[in-house]
């Protein structure tokens, strides 16, 4: 099967791709290159650390799925409030996580964000406004209804961004959330991530409607859907809508398509879907597709997936240097 | 002292709180004009405000969440489910996120929040209306649970709560709402996670939670006037549980009665029971320990069916009478 | 306020009246009158029966939304389902139910349909599929799915129709129970009684859209609005809605505009809205206006007013000579 | 005889009774070719095509009610939750229509299903994916809580809670799935309500349930080569429960161990501890009944620390013995 024509499809949002970038610069256009090999180092090692029996629990890889988290995190203002999900380590580094805490915390260790109690699917950074990631589909979109609430009884200008998968648009927390953030115009921007599986049940068959982002209008809310692999359009839509929340004119939905490269987490034979498929949404890797519309060399590319994978190195020296918790402090940060 | 009802003292500790601190605001379904399905919350919005006093649409789960995110991000709600049977639809959010969001972050998050529900049978509502579920909570770590059964204990333990920084499930009982009492005007706090000795007593211990207090409380003159002296201990927090003065109360009489409408199989009795029986008072025990709770149905909604499908004084007064009359 | 202009409304389904009437037949339109009068009446003795402190419970009434009832029921055949809700003694009685069983039931005794153990939030008759009232906001919906399925593994070509408030839209089973319907083509008439309010929360306050009957956009399945209080034009949506489901093309969302007159249950004060609204919409009384369609003159609409009274009046008869049930029997009907 | 794993057993059974009735048919997220998180189903859409094994989207309510639904009208679903913690988005569905639907129609309906789900920790997959939440479930009458802890149980076990005409959650244990155990490979059943003596002892009883029983197997034998022989008994079903044999092995040796993985506070445990403080057995009872259960923290992910965080053999060999030794 052939990956959807995203480019030519007239209900997927296309900006100007020029005059973003020119808005954007080039500087800033390879630091979020950079963020998004950075990403993908991080993947790369942790799937490595996992397969060497290093790492207890699962994950879920972000692979393939960079510029997402990357375009909607540029889109955000500092203090702006950050949901995401289990898929989250891209959307947490885009955020701006030290890579060291993180690897920490993938490995248990004191030194994470959560001192090792959290683990891959909950990394969080109340003092950054990360909120943290959420180990249970569409756990975090309640909640974002009272980071709104909050927002608006503060009166300050931030906004929240909630970052989910399409198989959290099924869930019974989907229709209650962006419906109170609706007629409430509260200052949310739901990023759905539709990379076309929910473990094995394909958008497909999941959904009788071709855009989830059609959602929207059950709401009252505009919706957009847009080329998640290209990383100014994610950027331009979300922009728009944390624009719209912070004008006080209400939530938005965004649907970013784009596709999980790896399996659903650690052990997953991928039996539901075909080799081409996966080949063909290689063939639209977010990081390459940025990398030439900067006009990098392989050269240039390499260095920068060099670096990148360097700095990973560092911080999986600094988590394995560090202690593991101590079992005295067991009991400790159940009650505050 | 000024006496007030139980629902009016709900009201007054929700008013004063949200007087002194901005942070503090209502969410739930017809808290605002309609004063909420049992008028805990009328007058709030003309006061504070349709913005802080929140009607939301039918979403347990959306309500939980509010209240969650709010309290994240710097304030301090106070949630509404409308009865309590409805918070099987907040369970998601109450149990995998409130309760866990702060050890799963190492410690590093706060989640200030209290829910209030109203729990209990007897008003003919049946089996969906009428859900005593107080245990579930009980058994979670990370909250607190609190079941207040005076005007008094309400209006201070529902302040204490507010001001608590953890999540606290506050449930409150229907047939409790319309029952008066002395409540001074002041604010002031009753705390957290102190059991009370309503009455003191010798020959049998009563351990009883909320609407059973009051029929431990009639059941109690009915035996005195037998020349039975029963001892009546109202835990007020469940979760964490002061169970001190419990123990040392068993030591004392040698004798307990655990008292609760829940359904006794697995209801918040068998942890007191268990409590006791795991503990040094076990060796003072006279007699088995004993449970009075709902029976193994759910809520008919037949009067005289529901009447006896949870524990009534004269239920009290014959477990209370068989256990003291017990020789040892 | 004026109650929306739902006649010249072109988002408002309008069928020809007419061919409709032509098709139905004088004779049935009669008999739906009479059920509509029926229901009514039954309505207004639990209100009386209340206020004489009779009953020991609360009620929710459906003065005002006989025409939904009587116009969705009349469009089902006989082995199909119903799952309706808390204000349902009009669907139950629509269904065909005995009005002294359903009487019975309301006070209590051991004569009743669930033999006084359910009452008025409760009423079920299984032998008769009607699968029962639910005192849960949107407790039905999720079990509609699985009479759908059941329906298609059996082969039969029963319909399910489910029948639920406003307020239920924006519940979490409303999104999990229209996906899965959706997506599995599912024989199931999902019809939403808006009658403006749940409990004290308007549809204006509780959704950010003109129609309910919109969000069925979200689950690829067709949505359609209809008078509520225009019995012919509820039968004939709800019809077209079932012939589809029964033709194993999938459910359909109908949401039928109607009013509560009365208060939401036995204690509501109703300060949430104002005498003229509920004026508008009395002068909507859907009994009225199928007596008019049917040239009834006033002597006639009386004489039906007063049989159905009557029948109620026997219903009470049976209902306080019936039993209570046996105090030896509080424990039977747990399990099977 | 044949041994096989208990996630093998699991399958065999659901095989083996959609082979003989056409009304048995499978729902639940993945678990067509996916064949489950866990592999239960690996295999049976294959054999039974798409229309029996069904893949839904992520909504445990609606697969609950998928069950509810289809039960109610003449078939007998076997529904799964991915992973136990995911039930608290089902319990509306659960305890307000599955458990009350019979009840509140006086009788007059069935709601035949089973709902399967695996419990506990040990995985890493730390405070959201590891609940041990059995308990909840025992304290709602019109449910049937079952949770087997070998191949052979659990093989036998779901064959007859799929023939049952009650709603039963159906608790696997993710550790267990790879543990092998005889099991014969005709289909038989073991009975609902049955306890189970696994080894007989004189010297302490001890009450456990799922993989619980395996570590108290193995603390056995340790204790053994002490000379203190335990007598294990597993409920296997812990609602409705069978309480005889655990009060009758308890007058036997007057001193008891409970044990399970759930937080201790209002586990199970509780409930057992109660039902001996409250029997004929009270009066046998040599010294305070003890009770083994998981920390009253979230799982966490550190692996250490989730080690420590619930009952391990160590932790069982220690209880047991120092009730053992305690002199009377
Ligand atoms: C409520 C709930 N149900 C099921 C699961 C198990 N689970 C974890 S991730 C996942 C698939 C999620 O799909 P999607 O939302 O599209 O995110 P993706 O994994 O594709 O990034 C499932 C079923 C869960 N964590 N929470
Ligand atoms: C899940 C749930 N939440 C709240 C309630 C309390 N309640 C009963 S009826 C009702 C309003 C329902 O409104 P709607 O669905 O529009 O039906 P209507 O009463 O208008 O017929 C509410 C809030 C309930 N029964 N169930
Ligand atoms: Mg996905
Ligand atoms: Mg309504």
């Amino acid at each position: 099967m052939e990956a959807p024509a995203i480019a030519n499809d007239t209900t997927v949002y296309q900006p100007d791709a020029t005059l973003l970038r020119a808005e954007v610069g080039e500087k800033r256009l390879r630091e979020w290159l950079y963020t998004m090999h950075l990403i993908r180092a991080f993947e790369e090692k942790a799937e490595d650390l996992f397969a060497r029996g290093m790492v207890h629990g699962t994950m879920h890889l972000s692979i393939g799925q960079e510029a997402v988290a990357v375009g909607a995190a540029a889109a955000m203002r500092e203090g702006d409030y950050l949901l995401n999900h289990h898929r989250g380590h891209g959307h947490c580094l885009a955020w701006g996580s030290d890579v060291n805490l993180m690897m920490a915390e993938f490995l248990g260790k004191e030194t994470g964000y959560c001192r090792g109690r959290g683990g891959s699917m909950h990394i969080a950074n109340v003092e950054k406004n990360n909120l943290g990631a959420n180990g249970i589909v569409a756990g975090g979109l309640p909640i974002s209804v009272g980071v709104g609430l909050s927002i608006k009884m503060r009166r300050t200008d931030q906004v929240c961004l909630v970052i989910f998968g399409d198989g959290a648009a099924n869930t019974g927390a989907f229709n209650e959330a962006l419906n109170m953030a609706a007629i409430w115009d509260l200052p949310v921007v739901y990023l759905c991530e539709n990379n076309q599986y929910a473990m094995s049940m394909s958008v497909q068959k999941a959904f009788k409607i071709p855009h989830i982002s059609l959602r929207a209008a059950a709401y009252g809310m505009p919706g957009v859907t847009v080329d998640g692999n290209d990383v100014l359009a994610v950027y331009d839509a979300v922009r728009q809508a944390a624009q719209r929340a912070r004008r006080g004119e209400g939530p938005t939905l965004v649907e970013a398509l784009t596709y999980r490269w790896r399996g659903h987490s650690k052990s997953d034979r991928q039996v539901y879907r075909t080799r081409d498929e996966v080949k063909a949404w290689q063939a639209r890797d977010p990081l390459r597709r940025l990398a030439s519309l900067l006009g990098l060399s392989e050269a240039e590319q390499t260095e920068l997936a060099q670096q990148a994978r360097a700095q990973i190195e560092e911080a999986v020296a600094f988590a394995q240097a560090s202690p593991e918790p101590d079992l005295g402090t067991l009991m400790e940060g159940v009650y505050a | 002292m000024r006496e007030i009802t139980y629902v009016e003292a709900v009201r007054e500790a929700l008013a004063q709180k949200m007087r002194e601190d901005p942070t503090v605001f209502l969410i739930g379904e017809d808290v605002g004009v309609y004063g909420g399905a049992f008028g805990a919350s009328a007058g709030l919005i003309e006061e504070f405000g349709a913005e802080r006093v929140i009607d939301t649409p039918i979403s347990e789960a959306g309500i939980a969440g509010a209240c969650i995110g709010a309290a994240l991000t710097g304030m301090r709600p106070v949630g509404e489910i409308q009865f309590m049977d409805f918070v099987t639809l907040s369970m998601e959010q109450l149990v995998l996120q409130a309760a866990k969001i702060r050890f799963m972050f190492g410690g590093r998050a706060r989640v200030p929040f209290v829910l209030r529900m109203p729990a209990g049978s007897g008003t003919g509502a049946a089996a969906q209306h009428s859900e005593s579920l107080e245990n579930w909570f009980v058994h979670v770590p990370g909250l607190k649970v609190v079941m207040p059964s005076t005007p008094y204990d309400v209006k201070g333990l529902l302040i204490a709560s507010i001001e608590d920084d953890n999540p606290v499930i506050f449930v409150e009982h229907k047939l409790l709402y319309k029952v008066r009492g002395p409540v001074p005007e002041a604010m002031y706090r009753v705390p957290l996670s102190k059991s009370n000795v309503v009455r003191p007593g010798r020959d049998v211990t009563i351990v009883a939670i909320s609407i059973m207090v009051q029929r431990a409380l009639q059941a109690a003159e009915q035996l005195a006037k037998e020349g039975i002296e029963v001892e009546i201990i109202d835990p007020r927090t469940l979760r964490p549980l002061d169970d001190e003065p419990i123990l040392d109360s068993v030591v004392k009489t040698g004798k307990v009665l655990i008292v609760h409408e829940a359904v006794k199989t697995s209801g918040f009795g068998a942890e007191i029971a268990a409590r006791i029986a795991e503990s040094s008072a076990f060796d003072y025990l006279e007699a088995p320990i004993r449970r009075l709770g709902g029976l193994e149905i759910p809520i008919p909604y037949n009067r005289t069916l529901e009447y006896h499908a949870v524990p009534q004084v004269e239920n009290i007064v014959a477990e209370a009478r068989a256990l003291a009359q017990l020789k040892v």
